[in-house]
């Protein structure tokens, strides 16, 4: 299908959803740097007091980074995944009009054409 | 137009119909007992303090009955289309949201009357002692379930899957509801007087009043794109 | 004159459709349908299955609302398009018999009676006109075909409305049951009302009839004076 | 003959700010991230499996602000019956359910680490819990019913109970469960925690716009299908019309 020049307004939408894949990809980055230093412990399970910064670190079964990783993913992904779907219904929506509009406007040659 | 005559009108052929076709009262009655039957075996029982798990044995068959009653709510009027007549009808909106919420609490309680004496029994629950409170709490219960229910079958009435919709829908919305009255019902079969179930009885008065008001509105929207 | 029955006097004597249009999904049922009905008239509406004969009824109810367009009742400043000061005064048989089969033939009426503030003591003077004074006792479930569709016509002509709507009123008549038809459309044109008729039975006429309108493919073909029998203006018209 | 093509929405709703909020949002959730991983301390007890709070709360916030544009949108369909209300009602609701999704995979993962049980029966859990139900319940009947004006009626009536009862089941929640550990009201958080957190809430809050507002314009797109596919059918029907 040969690469149709797309109006400015297509054009822009596609910077938006780029723009918005751009920065997916930037926050998936971001978790896997932090989680190289997977340390912490687990104390009292039910703290009562709130956060507070960590003095000294311990190994323990399975490191947190792992667990704070699969939520990034989990984060990034369902949006990742819900952006994409939103761009795939934008442009099957966009393709349908564009083919509607030139059926519409045959059909307007052949009314306003050999009857007129 | 006067309200009580159509809305007596209304309410009085429902129950007619009813009492004469005798669908819901039946089934309903004999599937509460059923469910009942279900939970005793699956363990409920078991353990010793078995009188902690009526309430919930209680409203959840109260919960699932619900949803038989409401889904026929309209099922008469769109057998043979009678609903285009209702419609015609000057401002029949009013009356037949007040019927229709006064047919399912009929229904309901009647049903409440059988469902809530052989929970007791069966999970040893001494009613005479809590009985008043106990019914007090499935009166009130009872009325805001009705009223969701009530305008949620005008609305999905005229889908193709209402009957597996209604529950979808129905249950998440009256989850506080039910948690309000199994906790209530609790704190009373456990002997503390109304006093201590205050606090969960003011979370169930308040879903009756916010979901009568709500309900009476948008039962009026529903049945507006109707035909 | 106003017929035997004695009707009230007709709350409005035109019903206008003006470029009306009804969409369902991603086509039209109607498009662009214009007519006007007058009081004292009978119309008939026929067409193949499909044309949009019962989304214009529906229309003409207010049941439905048109997509472009609209339909007013009344004249000049009296005209309404609001529904619910309209709805009174319209009384449908619809496809369906719109009856409570459980209820007997009176209960039905006398139901329609409360719900719409009409004076029961009319309940029996219809059951006596449309001729089910034997049968008004026992559930309309055991009705015929026929008497359901005698019971359908009481109980929308209970309200004495203005606008009278019949959707293939003769389904299930049987001869009797036709010339009882002819008889009320006669009866509703003398007292004034505006009587629509969709009806599949092209064997109307003129006789009958004071107009006819066929309907094909959501729009409307003929409009006017029905010729001897609506079978021949159909065979021109449709086929 | 009236055969304008009205279109709803001009393809560019939003106009191009929506670039702008894109490359925003983008700047400042990279910075958050960044902030939430490298400039906020560890969390003492919880170790750095107490990062995931940073997206967890403001996905949660967000969650509210999806249902709230759904109920808002679904009064003013049903007061209005303009289509792009009802476009905007779907659009909160579906955004509403995407963010409730994340706290409710995410909250279990955190709680594994942290707490050692996977549901903590948090009240604040809870009630995203029923909510997601109810706007699951709202996307299941919406995708039944079609694209029929029926369905947008109910629709709305279901936009409007389900965030109705939001309130009822917090105060319901939070009597049931209220005792356990309010993780972050009583011990206060670390400054520079609560810095991060700060622009990790704004860069998710425009992300839910960014997202809300790609939505609201694909389902204006897809309206526009259906008026034009009327149009195809008007003009159908006058060509059928004139042949006739």
């Amino acid at each position: 299908m040969r690469r149709r020049r797309l109006d400015p307004a297509a054009r822009q939408r596609r910077h938006a959803l780029g723009g918005g894949l751009v920065l997916l990809a930037l926050l998936m980055a971001a978790p896997a740097l932090g989680a190289a230093d997977g340390s912490g412990y687990d104390r009292d399970a039910l703290s009562e007091r709130g956060f507070v910064a960590v003095e000294s670190g311990r190994q323990e079964s399975v490191p947190g980074g792992v667990f704070m990783l699969a939520g990034y993913i989990v984060f990034v992904g369902l949006l990742t995944g819900y952006v994409a779907r939103l761009s795939s219904k934008h442009a099957a929506a966009q393709a349908e009009l564009a083919a509607l509009r030139r059926a519409v406007e045959d059909l307007d040659d052949r009314i306003a054409g050999p009857r007129s | 137009m006067s309200f009580g005559r159509q809305l007596a009108a209304i309410a009085g052929k429902d129950l007619r119909i009813e009492l004469r076709a005798r669908e819901i009262l039946y089934t309903a009655t004999l599937f509460s007992v059923v469910v009942i039957v279900v939970f005793l075996f699956s363990g409920f029982g078991d353990s010793g303090e078995t009188r902690r798990a009526a309430p919930g044995v209680l409203w959840v068959t109260i919960a699932f009955v619900g949803t038989l009653v409401f889904g026929r709510t309209f099922q008469r009027e769109r057998e043979q289309n009678a609903i285009a007549g209702l419609l015609l009808a000057p401002s029949i909106v009013g009356p037949l949201f007040a019927a229709k919420l006064l047919v399912n609490l009929a229904l309901l309680g009647a049903i409440e009357l059988i469902v809530v004496p052989v929970v007791t029994v069966t999970f040893g629950v001494p009613l005479a002692a809590v009985g008043g409170a106990v019914a007090l709490v499935v009166a009130l219960g009872t009325l805001g379930f009705a009223a969701l229910g009530t305008v949620l079958a005008a609305s999905l009435s005229t889908l193709r899957l209402r009957e597996v919709l209604l529950p979808i829908v129905l249950y998440p919305l009256c989850l506080p509801l039910l948690l309000a009255c199994v906790k209530a019902t609790q704190l009373l079969v456990a002997g503390d007087g109304l006093g201590a179930a205050r606090g969960w009885l003011s979370i169930v008065v308040a879903f009756d009043v916010l979901y009568l008001a709500l309900s009476r509105w948008l039962f009026g929207q529903a049945l507006e794109g109707s035909a | 004159m106003t017929g035997t029955w004695g009707l009230r006097p007709p709350a409005f004597r035109r019903v206008r459709v003006s470029e009306v249009s009804r969409a369902f999904g991603r086509s039209h049922a109607l498009f662009r349908v214009s007519t006007e009905l007058h009081a004292g008239t009978v119309t008939a509406i026929v067409g193949p299955n499909g044309a949009g004969k019962t989304t214009l009824l529906n229309l003409l109810a207010t049941l439905d609302r048109p997509s472009e367009g609209n339909v007013t009742f009344g004249e000049g400043a009296g005209s309404v398009t609001h529904r619910a000061a309209i709805r009174p005064h319209i009384g449908l048989v619809a496809h369906d018999t719109m009856l409570y089969p459980e209820l007997t033939g009176r209960e039905n009426l006398r139901f329609t009676a409360d719900v719409c503030g009409v004076d029961p003591a009319a309940v029996s003077t219809w059951l006596a006109r449309v001729g089910l004074e034997a049968a008004a006792d026992s559930p309309a479930a055991t009705y015929s075909r026929g008497m359901r569709q005698r019971l359908a016509i009481a109980r929308a002509l209970l309200t004495e409305p203005t606008l009278v709507l019949l959707d293939e009123p003769l389904t299930g008549l049987d001869a009797s049951g036709r010339a009882f038809l002819s008889e009320t459309l006669r009866e509703l044109r003398a007292a004034d009302r505006i009587v629509v008729m969709v009806t599949h039975h092209l064997d109307w006429g003129s006789s009958e009839l004071d107009r006819a309108i066929v309907v094909a493919r959501g729009r409307i073909r003929f409009d006017g004076a029905p010729p001897e029998t609506l079978a021949d203006l159909y065979a021109r018209e449709v086929a | 003959m009236k055969l304008t093509i009205p279109t709803l929405h001009t393809s560019e709703a939003g106009g191009e700010w929506v670039t702008w909020l894109a490359i925003a949002t983008a700047v400042t959730l990279t910075a958050g991230v960044g902030m939430a991983f490298f400039y906020a301390p560890e969390e003492a007890t919880m170790g750095v499996v107490q990062r995931i709070f940073y997206f967890h709360v403001p996905s949660a916030i967000v969650t509210y602000a999806g249902f709230l544009t759904c109920a808002t949108a679904s009064v003013a369909y049903l007061v209005t019956g303009s289509r792009k209300a009802d476009v905007v009602a779907r659009a909160g609701a579906e955004l509403g359910v995407l963010f409730c999704t994340a706290v409710l995979l995410s909250g279990p993962i955190w709680a594994r680490k942290a707490w050692g049980t996977w549901w903590t029966g948090e009240p604040r859990l809870l009630l995203t819990l029923v909510m997601c139900l109810i706007f699951v319940a709202y996307l299941v009947v919406r995708q039944m019913g079609g694209r029929s004006e029926m369905t947008r009626r109910i629709c709305a009536v279901l936009g409007i109970l389900g965030v109705a009862d939001i309130p009822l089941v917090r105060v319901a929640v939070q009597r049931w469960r209220g005792n356990h550990p309010r993780v972050l009201r009583e011990g206060g958080i670390a400054p520079e925690m609560a810095h991060a957190f700060t622009v990790m809430l704004l860069g998710v809050g425009l992300m839910f716009l960014t997202l809300l507002l790609l939505r609201i314009r694909a389902g204006l797109l897809e309206e526009d299908v259906e008026t034009w596919h009327l149009q195809l059918s008007a003009r159908r029907a006058t060509l059928d019309d004139r042949r006739s």
